[in-house]
Protein backbone atom coordinates (compact mmCIF):
# COMPACT_ATOMS: atom_id res chain seq x y z
CA UNK A 1 0.00 0.00 0.00
CA UNK A 2 2.50 2.61 0.74
CA UNK A 3 5.46 3.57 -1.22
CA UNK A 4 8.15 1.78 1.23
CA UNK A 5 10.71 -0.91 -0.66
CA UNK A 6 12.56 -3.79 0.24
CA UNK A 7 14.95 -6.09 -1.79
CA UNK A 8 16.73 -9.25 -0.98
CA UNK A 9 18.80 -11.26 -2.60
CA UNK A 10 19.15 -15.39 -2.89
CA UNK A 11 22.40 -16.66 -4.13
CA UNK A 12 22.38 -20.13 -5.35
CA UNK A 13 24.79 -22.27 -2.95
CA UNK A 14 26.98 -23.21 -6.12
CA UNK A 15 26.74 -20.50 -7.76
CA UNK A 16 24.72 -21.02 -11.24
CA UNK A 17 22.31 -17.90 -10.53
CA UNK A 18 20.96 -15.30 -8.18
CA UNK A 19 17.47 -14.35 -7.24
CA UNK A 20 16.39 -10.53 -6.30
CA UNK A 21 13.40 -10.62 -4.50
CA UNK A 22 11.36 -7.12 -4.45
CA UNK A 23 8.59 -6.05 -2.14
CA UNK A 24 6.72 -3.07 -2.97
CA UNK A 25 6.17 -0.55 -5.69
CA UNK A 26 8.84 -0.19 -8.21
CA UNK A 27 8.91 3.51 -8.92
CA UNK A 28 12.30 5.54 -9.58
CA UNK A 29 13.75 4.64 -6.11
CA UNK A 30 12.64 1.07 -6.09
CA UNK A 31 13.72 0.73 -9.92
CA UNK A 32 17.17 1.71 -8.70
CA UNK A 33 17.70 -0.53 -5.93
CA UNK A 34 16.80 -3.63 -8.24
CA UNK A 35 19.28 -1.97 -10.87
CA UNK A 36 21.82 -1.85 -8.18
CA UNK A 37 21.37 -5.52 -6.82
CA UNK A 38 21.44 -6.90 -10.28
CA UNK A 39 24.51 -4.53 -11.11
CA UNK A 40 26.60 -5.91 -8.19
CA UNK A 41 25.65 -9.41 -9.10
CA UNK A 42 26.89 -9.26 -12.38
CA UNK A 43 30.16 -7.90 -10.75
CA UNK A 44 30.39 -10.70 -9.15
CA UNK A 45 30.60 -12.85 -12.10
CA UNK A 46 26.25 -13.67 -12.25
CA UNK A 47 25.29 -14.46 -15.49
CA UNK A 48 21.64 -15.84 -14.49
CA UNK A 49 19.93 -13.75 -12.77
CA UNK A 50 16.27 -14.12 -11.69
CA UNK A 51 13.52 -10.78 -10.71
CA UNK A 52 11.23 -12.36 -8.43
CA UNK A 53 8.54 -9.55 -8.64
CA UNK A 54 6.00 -11.59 -6.44
CA UNK A 55 5.44 -8.58 -3.78
CA UNK A 56 5.59 -6.09 -6.29
CA UNK A 57 2.04 -5.91 -7.66
CA UNK A 58 2.89 -1.74 -9.08
CA UNK A 59 5.29 -0.83 -11.35
CA UNK A 60 5.78 2.49 -13.17
CA UNK A 61 7.89 3.10 -16.35
CA UNK A 62 10.45 5.06 -14.71
CA UNK A 63 11.20 1.92 -12.81
CA UNK A 64 10.81 -0.18 -16.08
CA UNK A 65 13.21 1.41 -17.95
CA UNK A 66 15.96 0.87 -15.02
CA UNK A 67 15.20 -3.12 -15.90
CA UNK A 68 16.38 -2.41 -19.70
CA UNK A 69 19.69 -1.23 -18.02
CA UNK A 70 19.73 -4.67 -16.57
CA UNK A 71 18.96 -6.42 -19.77
CA UNK A 72 21.57 -4.07 -21.63
CA UNK A 73 24.30 -4.77 -18.96
CA UNK A 74 23.12 -8.78 -19.12
CA UNK A 75 23.68 -8.80 -23.43
CA UNK A 76 27.43 -7.51 -22.65
CA UNK A 77 28.03 -10.35 -20.74
CA UNK A 78 26.26 -12.97 -22.75
CA UNK A 79 23.64 -13.60 -19.35
CA UNK A 80 20.31 -15.00 -19.01
CA UNK A 81 17.62 -12.62 -16.94
CA UNK A 82 14.38 -14.49 -16.22
CA UNK A 83 11.26 -12.49 -14.47
CA UNK A 84 8.65 -14.47 -12.41
CA UNK A 85 5.52 -14.21 -10.41
CA UNK A 86 4.38 -11.07 -12.61
CA UNK A 87 0.82 -9.71 -12.45
CA UNK A 88 -1.40 -9.74 -15.71
CA UNK A 89 -0.96 -6.09 -16.07
CA UNK A 90 3.02 -6.22 -15.90
CA UNK A 91 3.30 -8.96 -17.94
CA UNK A 92 1.20 -6.93 -20.53
CA UNK A 93 3.44 -4.38 -20.28
CA UNK A 94 6.45 -6.40 -20.79
CA UNK A 95 4.83 -7.55 -24.01
CA UNK A 96 4.11 -4.79 -25.10
CA UNK A 97 7.43 -3.33 -25.16
CA UNK A 98 9.66 -6.37 -26.10
CA UNK A 99 11.07 -6.92 -22.88
CA UNK A 100 9.98 -10.25 -23.07
CA UNK A 101 12.57 -11.01 -25.97
CA UNK A 102 15.48 -10.39 -23.96
CA UNK A 103 13.83 -11.73 -20.84
CA UNK A 104 12.19 -14.94 -19.88
CA UNK A 105 9.58 -15.30 -17.98
CA UNK A 106 8.23 -17.97 -15.51
CA UNK A 107 5.16 -18.43 -13.40
CA UNK A 108 7.53 -19.79 -10.39
CA UNK A 109 10.32 -19.13 -8.63
CA UNK A 110 11.60 -22.86 -9.43
CA UNK A 111 10.32 -23.01 -13.46
CA UNK A 112 12.35 -19.76 -13.66
CA UNK A 113 15.54 -21.48 -11.84
CA UNK A 114 15.03 -24.77 -14.22
CA UNK A 115 14.91 -22.05 -16.94
CA UNK A 116 17.80 -20.24 -16.73
CA UNK A 117 19.60 -23.18 -15.69
CA UNK A 118 18.66 -24.83 -18.95
CA UNK A 119 21.24 -25.45 -22.01
CA UNK A 120 23.51 -23.77 -19.73
CA UNK B 1 -26.28 -2.06 -3.74
CA UNK B 2 -24.48 0.18 -6.68
CA UNK B 3 -26.64 0.00 -9.89
CA UNK B 4 -24.38 0.23 -12.96
CA UNK B 5 -27.24 2.87 -14.80
CA UNK B 6 -26.67 6.16 -12.50
CA UNK B 7 -23.54 7.70 -14.02
CA UNK B 8 -21.21 8.80 -11.01
CA UNK B 9 -18.00 11.28 -10.94
CA UNK B 10 -15.15 11.09 -7.90
CA UNK B 11 -12.71 13.79 -7.90
CA UNK B 12 -9.73 13.90 -6.61
CA UNK B 13 -7.07 16.41 -6.31
CA UNK B 14 -3.60 15.80 -5.28
CA UNK B 15 -0.44 18.19 -5.12
CA UNK B 16 2.56 17.36 -6.77
CA UNK B 17 4.47 15.50 -4.16
CA UNK B 18 6.55 12.21 -4.72
CA UNK B 19 4.56 9.38 -4.93
CA UNK B 20 0.97 11.15 -4.07
CA UNK B 21 0.63 9.18 -7.24
CA UNK B 22 -0.37 6.31 -4.49
CA UNK B 23 -3.59 8.26 -3.13
CA UNK B 24 -4.84 7.96 -6.53
CA UNK B 25 -4.48 4.64 -7.26
CA UNK B 26 -5.92 3.62 -4.22
CA UNK B 27 -8.55 5.72 -4.69
CA UNK B 28 -9.20 4.24 -8.18
CA UNK B 29 -8.84 1.02 -6.43
CA UNK B 30 -11.73 1.37 -4.53
CA UNK B 31 -14.08 3.56 -6.66
CA UNK B 32 -13.86 0.95 -9.60
CA UNK B 33 -14.04 -1.98 -7.09
CA UNK B 34 -17.28 -0.36 -5.90
CA UNK B 35 -18.18 0.30 -9.40
CA UNK B 36 -18.04 -3.63 -9.87
CA UNK B 37 -15.05 -3.07 -12.79
CA UNK B 38 -13.10 -6.87 -12.69
CA UNK B 39 -9.60 -6.90 -10.63
CA UNK B 40 -7.79 -7.27 -14.08
CA UNK B 41 -9.19 -4.02 -15.21
CA UNK B 42 -8.75 -2.20 -11.94
CA UNK B 43 -5.09 -3.01 -12.20
CA UNK B 44 -4.88 -1.70 -15.39
CA UNK B 45 -6.46 1.90 -14.98
CA UNK B 46 -4.28 1.85 -11.36
CA UNK B 47 -1.08 1.59 -14.01
CA UNK B 48 -2.25 4.04 -16.59
CA UNK B 49 -3.54 6.70 -13.73
CA UNK B 50 0.38 6.24 -12.21
CA UNK B 51 1.66 6.79 -15.82
CA UNK B 52 -0.31 10.14 -16.08
CA UNK B 53 0.13 11.40 -12.47
CA UNK B 54 4.24 10.44 -12.35
CA UNK B 55 4.07 12.91 -15.82
CA UNK B 56 2.45 15.61 -14.85
CA UNK B 57 5.09 15.74 -11.87
CA UNK B 58 7.97 15.05 -14.09
CA UNK B 59 7.21 17.18 -16.68
CA UNK B 60 4.16 19.58 -16.38
CA UNK B 61 5.92 22.18 -14.56
CA UNK B 62 2.92 23.26 -12.74
CA UNK B 63 3.20 26.36 -11.05
CA UNK B 64 -0.59 26.00 -9.41
CA UNK B 65 1.38 22.28 -8.34
CA UNK B 66 -1.92 20.07 -8.29
CA UNK B 67 -3.03 17.62 -10.56
CA UNK B 68 -7.17 16.97 -11.29
CA UNK B 69 -8.44 13.47 -11.65
CA UNK B 70 -11.71 12.46 -12.06
CA UNK B 71 -13.57 9.49 -12.39
CA UNK B 72 -16.52 9.06 -14.63
CA UNK B 73 -18.38 5.98 -14.21
CA UNK B 74 -21.51 5.04 -16.44
CA UNK B 75 -23.30 2.08 -16.93
CA UNK B 76 -20.62 1.06 -20.73
CA UNK B 77 -17.57 2.61 -18.92
CA UNK B 78 -14.64 4.61 -17.21
CA UNK B 79 -13.96 7.59 -18.27
CA UNK B 80 -10.61 9.11 -16.46
CA UNK B 81 -9.58 12.41 -16.80
CA UNK B 82 -5.94 14.14 -15.25
CA UNK B 83 -5.28 17.21 -15.88
CA UNK B 84 -2.33 19.86 -14.85
CA UNK B 85 -2.15 23.60 -15.48
CA UNK B 86 1.49 23.35 -16.56
CA UNK B 87 3.64 24.18 -19.60
CA UNK B 88 1.85 21.63 -22.27
CA UNK B 89 3.66 19.65 -24.66
CA UNK B 90 4.03 19.21 -28.58
CA UNK B 91 1.82 15.55 -28.71
CA UNK B 92 3.03 14.61 -32.27
CA UNK B 93 6.44 15.11 -31.45
CA UNK B 94 7.19 12.52 -28.96
CA UNK B 95 9.08 9.40 -30.49
CA UNK B 96 7.58 6.29 -30.17
CA UNK B 97 9.81 4.20 -27.63
CA UNK B 98 11.84 1.32 -29.43
CA UNK B 99 13.28 -1.35 -26.84
CA UNK B 100 15.66 -2.06 -29.67
CA UNK B 101 17.38 1.34 -30.31
CA UNK B 102 16.96 1.64 -26.40
CA UNK B 103 19.49 -1.57 -25.82
CA UNK B 104 21.49 0.12 -29.12
CA UNK B 105 21.68 2.90 -27.01
CA UNK B 106 20.89 5.09 -29.37
CA UNK B 107 17.95 6.60 -27.34
CA UNK B 108 17.03 7.46 -23.69
CA UNK B 109 15.78 4.15 -21.38
CA UNK B 110 13.01 6.32 -20.63
CA UNK B 111 9.99 7.22 -21.88
CA UNK B 112 7.41 4.46 -21.96
CA UNK B 113 4.93 6.33 -19.84
CA UNK B 114 2.59 7.17 -22.88
CA UNK B 115 2.59 3.97 -24.65
CA UNK B 116 1.72 2.57 -21.09
CA UNK B 117 -1.89 3.91 -20.73
CA UNK B 118 -2.62 3.68 -24.58
CA UNK B 119 -1.69 -0.51 -24.28
CA UNK B 120 -3.64 -0.51 -20.98
CA UNK B 121 -6.99 1.62 -21.11
CA UNK B 122 -9.28 0.84 -24.59
CA UNK B 123 -9.01 4.83 -25.49
CA UNK B 124 -6.87 7.15 -24.58
CA UNK B 125 -6.86 11.38 -26.17
CA UNK B 126 -4.31 14.05 -24.88
CA UNK B 127 -5.19 17.90 -25.25
CA UNK B 128 -1.72 19.50 -24.42
CA UNK B 129 -1.04 23.03 -24.92
CA UNK B 130 0.40 25.75 -23.02
CA UNK B 131 -2.50 25.99 -20.57
CA UNK B 132 -1.76 22.45 -19.49
CA UNK B 133 -2.35 19.20 -20.17
CA UNK B 134 -5.62 17.01 -20.04
CA UNK B 135 -5.85 13.00 -21.12
CA UNK B 136 -8.74 11.05 -21.24
CA UNK B 137 -8.70 7.94 -21.17
CA UNK B 138 -11.52 4.66 -20.91
CA UNK B 139 -11.89 1.49 -20.04
CA UNK B 140 -15.03 -0.27 -21.30
CA UNK B 141 -16.96 -2.49 -19.05
CA UNK B 142 -16.23 -6.37 -19.55
CA UNK B 143 -19.68 -7.90 -20.75
CA UNK B 144 -20.15 -9.85 -17.84
CA UNK B 145 -19.86 -7.13 -15.24
CA UNK B 146 -22.16 -4.44 -17.52
CA UNK B 147 -25.08 -6.77 -16.76
CA UNK C 1 10.93 12.26 -0.22
CA UNK C 2 8.22 14.03 1.89
CA UNK C 3 9.03 17.13 3.79
CA UNK C 4 6.44 18.00 6.65
CA UNK C 5 7.21 21.27 6.88
CA UNK C 6 5.50 21.95 3.70
CA UNK C 7 1.57 21.95 3.55
CA UNK C 8 -0.47 19.81 1.52
CA UNK C 9 -3.68 19.75 0.18
CA UNK C 10 -5.75 16.55 -1.08
CA UNK C 11 -9.37 17.24 -2.42
CA UNK C 12 -11.90 14.48 -2.78
CA UNK C 13 -15.40 14.66 -3.90
CA UNK C 14 -17.45 11.57 -3.62
CA UNK C 15 -21.35 10.82 -5.14
CA UNK C 16 -23.74 9.80 -2.33
CA UNK C 17 -23.77 6.06 -3.07
CA UNK C 18 -23.87 3.21 -0.98
CA UNK C 19 -20.11 2.67 0.67
CA UNK C 20 -18.71 5.06 -1.42
CA UNK C 21 -17.04 5.66 2.14
CA UNK C 22 -14.95 3.18 1.21
CA UNK C 23 -13.29 5.69 -1.36
CA UNK C 24 -12.52 7.95 1.60
CA UNK C 25 -10.93 5.72 3.32
CA UNK C 26 -8.59 4.52 1.27
CA UNK C 27 -7.70 8.11 0.17
CA UNK C 28 -6.83 8.79 3.82
CA UNK C 29 -4.94 5.57 3.67
CA UNK C 30 -2.79 6.75 1.14
CA UNK C 31 -2.37 10.21 2.38
CA UNK C 32 -1.93 9.66 5.97
CA UNK C 33 0.99 7.03 5.02
CA UNK C 34 2.75 9.35 2.27
CA UNK C 35 2.31 11.88 5.41
CA UNK C 36 3.89 9.66 7.80
CA UNK C 37 1.09 9.37 10.24
CA UNK C 38 1.09 6.69 12.16
CA UNK C 39 -0.84 3.59 11.56
CA UNK C 40 -2.99 4.07 14.89
CA UNK C 41 -4.00 7.53 14.23
CA UNK C 42 -4.96 6.65 10.60
CA UNK C 43 -7.02 4.16 11.65
CA UNK C 44 -8.84 6.44 13.86
CA UNK C 45 -8.98 9.28 11.15
CA UNK C 46 -10.73 6.53 8.42
CA UNK C 47 -13.08 6.18 11.60
CA UNK C 48 -14.27 9.49 12.03
CA UNK C 49 -14.09 9.88 8.42
CA UNK C 50 -16.56 6.57 7.99
CA UNK C 51 -18.55 8.54 10.14
CA UNK C 52 -18.79 11.99 8.84
CA UNK C 53 -19.68 10.42 5.36
CA UNK C 54 -22.57 8.24 6.47
CA UNK C 55 -24.22 11.21 8.02
CA UNK C 56 -24.12 13.13 4.88
CA UNK C 57 -25.44 9.98 3.15
CA UNK C 58 -27.82 9.64 5.50
CA UNK C 59 -29.28 12.72 6.93
CA UNK C 60 -28.42 15.33 4.50
CA UNK C 61 -30.63 15.21 1.97
CA UNK C 62 -28.34 17.08 -0.35
CA UNK C 63 -30.26 16.91 -3.87
CA UNK C 64 -26.68 17.82 -5.49
CA UNK C 65 -25.80 14.60 -3.96
CA UNK C 66 -22.02 14.65 -3.37
CA UNK C 67 -19.38 15.07 -0.79
CA UNK C 68 -16.80 16.83 -0.40
CA UNK C 69 -13.47 16.06 1.58
CA UNK C 70 -10.21 17.73 1.83
CA UNK C 71 -7.00 16.67 3.46
CA UNK C 72 -4.70 19.64 4.68
CA UNK C 73 -2.07 18.44 6.19
CA UNK C 74 1.33 20.72 7.81
CA UNK C 75 3.83 20.05 10.16
CA UNK C 76 2.08 19.88 13.01
CA UNK C 77 -1.41 18.63 11.96
CA UNK C 78 -4.06 17.14 9.24
CA UNK C 79 -7.25 19.12 9.71
CA UNK C 80 -10.19 17.18 7.39
CA UNK C 81 -13.29 18.80 6.21
CA UNK C 82 -16.05 16.90 5.53
CA UNK C 83 -19.15 19.32 3.45
CA UNK C 84 -22.25 18.50 1.89
CA UNK C 85 -24.83 20.72 0.69
CA UNK C 86 -27.71 19.27 2.48
CA UNK C 87 -30.74 20.58 4.74
CA UNK C 88 -28.20 20.36 7.86
CA UNK C 89 -29.27 20.08 11.61
CA UNK C 90 -29.35 21.72 14.59
CA UNK C 91 -26.19 20.49 16.45
CA UNK C 92 -27.32 21.70 19.82
CA UNK C 93 -30.22 19.47 19.65
CA UNK C 94 -28.42 16.12 18.94
CA UNK C 95 -28.75 14.77 22.66
CA UNK C 96 -25.70 12.36 24.00
CA UNK C 97 -26.52 8.87 23.36
CA UNK C 98 -26.34 6.90 26.55
CA UNK C 99 -25.69 3.18 26.16
CA UNK C 100 -27.55 2.23 29.67
CA UNK C 101 -30.53 3.69 28.29
CA UNK C 102 -30.64 2.50 24.88
CA UNK C 103 -29.77 -1.36 26.70
CA UNK C 104 -33.50 -0.25 28.74
CA UNK C 105 -35.04 0.09 25.70
CA UNK C 106 -35.55 3.99 25.90
CA UNK C 107 -33.91 5.59 23.34
CA UNK C 108 -32.99 4.40 19.56
CA UNK C 109 -29.64 2.01 19.50
CA UNK C 110 -28.17 4.06 16.70
CA UNK C 111 -26.56 8.08 17.23
CA UNK C 112 -22.62 7.17 17.97
CA UNK C 113 -21.55 8.98 14.84
CA UNK C 114 -20.79 12.38 16.49
CA UNK C 115 -19.37 10.61 19.61
CA UNK C 116 -17.07 8.09 17.74
CA UNK C 117 -15.49 11.54 15.54
CA UNK C 118 -15.19 13.18 18.71
CA UNK C 119 -13.51 10.53 20.57
CA UNK C 120 -11.09 9.77 17.68
CA UNK C 121 -10.11 13.20 16.67
CA UNK C 122 -8.49 15.62 18.71
CA UNK C 123 -10.59 18.29 17.78
CA UNK C 124 -14.18 18.48 16.22
CA UNK C 125 -16.11 21.47 14.78
CA UNK C 126 -19.44 20.99 13.45
CA UNK C 127 -21.41 24.10 11.27
CA UNK C 128 -24.95 23.03 9.94
CA UNK C 129 -27.52 25.21 8.83
CA UNK C 130 -29.74 25.43 5.54
CA UNK C 131 -26.93 25.61 3.40
CA UNK C 132 -25.77 22.67 4.59
CA UNK C 133 -23.08 20.56 7.27
CA UNK C 134 -19.36 21.15 7.45
CA UNK C 135 -17.59 19.44 9.92
CA UNK C 136 -13.92 20.45 10.49
CA UNK C 137 -11.86 17.68 12.30
CA UNK C 138 -8.01 17.83 13.28
CA UNK C 139 -6.03 15.53 14.38
CA UNK C 140 -1.97 16.28 15.61
CA UNK C 141 0.99 14.27 14.59
CA UNK C 142 2.49 12.41 17.21
CA UNK C 143 5.51 13.94 18.88
CA UNK C 144 8.19 11.73 17.12
CA UNK C 145 6.54 11.67 13.54
CA UNK C 146 6.83 15.39 13.58
CA UNK C 147 10.49 15.50 13.77
CA UNK D 1 -10.68 -3.15 0.87
CA UNK D 2 -13.94 -3.42 -0.72
CA UNK D 3 -17.86 -3.94 0.90
CA UNK D 4 -18.08 -7.51 0.49
CA UNK D 5 -18.74 -9.29 4.01
CA UNK D 6 -18.82 -13.08 5.44
CA UNK D 7 -19.74 -14.64 8.75
CA UNK D 8 -18.91 -18.30 9.70
CA UNK D 9 -19.98 -19.52 12.89
CA UNK D 10 -18.24 -21.99 14.85
CA UNK D 11 -20.10 -24.29 17.70
CA UNK D 12 -18.58 -25.86 20.71
CA UNK D 13 -18.99 -29.37 20.27
CA UNK D 14 -20.36 -29.74 23.83
CA UNK D 15 -22.69 -26.85 23.21
CA UNK D 16 -21.42 -24.48 25.75
CA UNK D 17 -20.46 -21.68 23.78
CA UNK D 18 -20.46 -20.43 19.84
CA UNK D 19 -17.91 -18.43 18.22
CA UNK D 20 -19.51 -15.41 15.26
CA UNK D 21 -16.26 -14.76 13.44
CA UNK D 22 -16.51 -11.94 11.04
CA UNK D 23 -14.70 -10.95 7.80
CA UNK D 24 -14.94 -7.63 6.42
CA UNK D 25 -16.37 -4.05 7.07
CA UNK D 26 -18.98 -3.80 9.91
CA UNK D 27 -21.46 -1.45 8.22
CA UNK D 28 -25.13 -1.55 8.27
CA UNK D 29 -25.26 -5.03 5.97
CA UNK D 30 -22.18 -6.69 7.75
CA UNK D 31 -23.90 -5.49 11.45
CA UNK D 32 -27.55 -7.15 9.88
CA UNK D 33 -25.76 -10.07 9.37
CA UNK D 34 -23.77 -10.33 12.50
CA UNK D 35 -27.34 -9.63 14.59
CA UNK D 36 -28.84 -12.55 12.42
CA UNK D 37 -26.32 -15.55 13.32
CA UNK D 38 -26.52 -14.65 17.22
CA UNK D 39 -29.67 -14.09 17.02
CA UNK D 40 -30.25 -17.32 15.88
CA UNK D 41 -27.96 -19.07 18.48
CA UNK D 42 -29.46 -17.38 21.00
CA UNK D 43 -32.80 -19.09 19.59
CA UNK D 44 -30.65 -22.32 19.52
CA UNK D 45 -30.13 -21.90 23.61
CA UNK D 46 -26.81 -20.84 23.06
CA UNK D 47 -25.97 -18.08 26.00
CA UNK D 48 -22.55 -17.44 25.78
CA UNK D 49 -20.93 -16.13 22.07
CA UNK D 50 -17.96 -14.95 21.08
CA UNK D 51 -17.57 -12.34 18.45
CA UNK D 52 -14.05 -12.85 16.52
CA UNK D 53 -13.39 -9.41 15.07
CA UNK D 54 -9.48 -10.61 13.39
CA UNK D 55 -10.31 -9.70 9.84
CA UNK D 56 -12.57 -6.90 10.64
CA UNK D 57 -10.68 -3.81 11.13
CA UNK D 58 -13.54 -1.25 10.01
CA UNK D 59 -16.53 -0.60 11.57
CA UNK D 60 -18.95 1.89 11.38
CA UNK D 61 -21.79 3.28 13.88
CA UNK D 62 -24.36 0.98 12.12
CA UNK D 63 -22.71 -2.21 12.75
CA UNK D 64 -22.22 -0.63 16.24
CA UNK D 65 -25.39 -0.46 17.30
CA UNK D 66 -26.53 -3.55 16.04
CA UNK D 67 -23.94 -5.00 18.57
CA UNK D 68 -25.76 -3.56 21.18
CA UNK D 69 -29.01 -5.36 19.84
CA UNK D 70 -27.56 -8.41 20.72
CA UNK D 71 -26.23 -7.16 23.89
CA UNK D 72 -29.40 -6.72 24.97
CA UNK D 73 -31.49 -9.82 23.68
CA UNK D 74 -28.10 -11.78 25.81
CA UNK D 75 -29.19 -9.63 28.97
CA UNK D 76 -32.51 -11.26 29.14
CA UNK D 77 -31.15 -14.73 28.53
CA UNK D 78 -28.88 -13.67 31.46
CA UNK D 79 -25.88 -14.78 28.56
CA UNK D 80 -22.14 -13.52 28.32
CA UNK D 81 -21.28 -11.79 25.19
CA UNK D 82 -17.19 -11.49 24.49
CA UNK D 83 -15.71 -9.82 21.80
CA UNK D 84 -11.51 -10.75 20.60
CA UNK D 85 -9.29 -9.72 18.49
CA UNK D 86 -10.08 -6.06 18.66
CA UNK D 87 -7.99 -3.30 16.60
CA UNK D 88 -7.02 -0.48 18.83
CA UNK D 89 -9.12 1.59 17.56
CA UNK D 90 -12.52 -0.90 17.79
CA UNK D 91 -11.30 -0.95 21.36
CA UNK D 92 -11.28 2.64 22.15
CA UNK D 93 -14.62 2.98 20.33
CA UNK D 94 -16.42 0.05 22.27
CA UNK D 95 -14.91 1.92 25.66
CA UNK D 96 -16.14 5.39 25.14
CA UNK D 97 -19.56 3.84 23.82
CA UNK D 98 -19.25 2.23 28.06
CA UNK D 99 -19.65 -1.31 25.84
CA UNK D 100 -16.98 -2.81 27.59
CA UNK D 101 -19.04 -3.03 30.56
CA UNK D 102 -21.54 -5.47 29.38
CA UNK D 103 -19.25 -7.70 27.35
CA UNK D 104 -15.51 -8.82 27.66
CA UNK D 105 -12.66 -8.19 25.35
CA UNK D 106 -9.77 -10.73 24.89
CA UNK D 107 -6.94 -10.44 22.64
CA UNK D 108 -7.65 -14.07 21.14
CA UNK D 109 -10.65 -16.19 20.59
CA UNK D 110 -8.99 -18.71 22.89
CA UNK D 111 -8.81 -16.37 25.72
CA UNK D 112 -12.06 -15.68 25.05
CA UNK D 113 -13.08 -19.34 25.39
CA UNK D 114 -11.71 -19.46 28.31
CA UNK D 115 -12.99 -16.45 29.76
CA UNK D 116 -16.29 -16.80 29.16
CA UNK D 117 -16.34 -20.57 30.55
CA UNK D 118 -14.74 -19.21 33.86
CA UNK D 119 -17.68 -19.15 36.55
CA UNK D 120 -19.64 -20.91 34.51
N1 LIG E 1 1.73 16.29 -18.35
C1 LIG E 1 2.77 16.59 -19.15
N2 LIG E 1 3.25 17.85 -19.23
C2 LIG E 1 4.29 18.15 -20.05
N3 LIG E 1 4.92 17.24 -20.82
C3 LIG E 1 4.49 15.96 -20.79
C4 LIG E 1 3.41 15.57 -19.96
N4 LIG E 1 3.21 14.24 -20.15
C5 LIG E 1 4.13 13.84 -21.05
N5 LIG E 1 4.91 14.86 -21.43
C6 LIG E 1 6.01 14.81 -22.44
O1 LIG E 1 5.90 13.59 -23.15
C7 LIG E 1 7.11 12.85 -23.06
C8 LIG E 1 6.85 11.35 -23.10
O2 LIG E 1 6.22 10.95 -21.91
P1 LIG E 1 6.27 9.43 -21.46
O3 LIG E 1 5.91 8.58 -22.63
O4 LIG E 1 5.41 9.28 -20.26
O5 LIG E 1 7.79 9.14 -21.11
P2 LIG E 1 8.76 9.78 -20.01
O6 LIG E 1 7.93 10.45 -18.99
O7 LIG E 1 9.52 8.61 -19.47
O8 LIG E 1 9.64 10.73 -20.78
C9 LIG E 1 7.77 13.35 -21.79
O9 LIG E 1 9.16 13.16 -21.81
C10 LIG E 1 7.38 14.82 -21.79
O10 LIG E 1 8.23 15.54 -22.63
N1 LIG F 1 -24.54 15.79 7.54
C1 LIG F 1 -25.69 15.83 8.25
N2 LIG F 1 -26.80 16.39 7.72
C2 LIG F 1 -27.95 16.43 8.41
N3 LIG F 1 -28.08 15.93 9.66
C3 LIG F 1 -27.03 15.36 10.25
C4 LIG F 1 -25.79 15.28 9.58
N4 LIG F 1 -24.90 14.67 10.42
C5 LIG F 1 -25.58 14.39 11.54
N5 LIG F 1 -26.87 14.79 11.46
C6 LIG F 1 -27.89 14.68 12.52
O1 LIG F 1 -27.24 14.37 13.75
C7 LIG F 1 -27.81 13.17 14.31
C8 LIG F 1 -26.76 12.41 15.07
O2 LIG F 1 -25.79 11.85 14.19
P1 LIG F 1 -24.92 10.64 14.69
O3 LIG F 1 -24.37 10.93 16.02
O4 LIG F 1 -23.92 10.38 13.63
O5 LIG F 1 -25.89 9.40 14.82
P2 LIG F 1 -26.85 8.68 13.77
O6 LIG F 1 -26.37 9.01 12.39
O7 LIG F 1 -26.70 7.23 14.08
O8 LIG F 1 -28.24 9.17 14.04
C9 LIG F 1 -28.37 12.43 13.11
O9 LIG F 1 -29.40 11.55 13.49
C10 LIG F 1 -28.89 13.58 12.24
O10 LIG F 1 -30.14 14.02 12.70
Amino acid sequence: MNSSFAIAVRKDPQGRFAVVITDGYINNLGGEKIGEAAHRLIAEGYTRIIINLEKSTVINSIGISVLIEIIEKMEETHGRLAFCHLTRTIQKTFTMMGLVQYASVFETENDAVLGVLADA
Amino acid sequence: MYHAEEPREVSLTIPIVPNMEMAATHTAEAVLRLMRFSSDQIDEVKHALIEACINAFEHSESREGNVYIKFFIDREQLTLTIQDFGAGFETDCVPRPSLVRKLAGSEPKRGWGLVMMESLMDDVHIDSGPQGTRIVMIKKRLEETAE
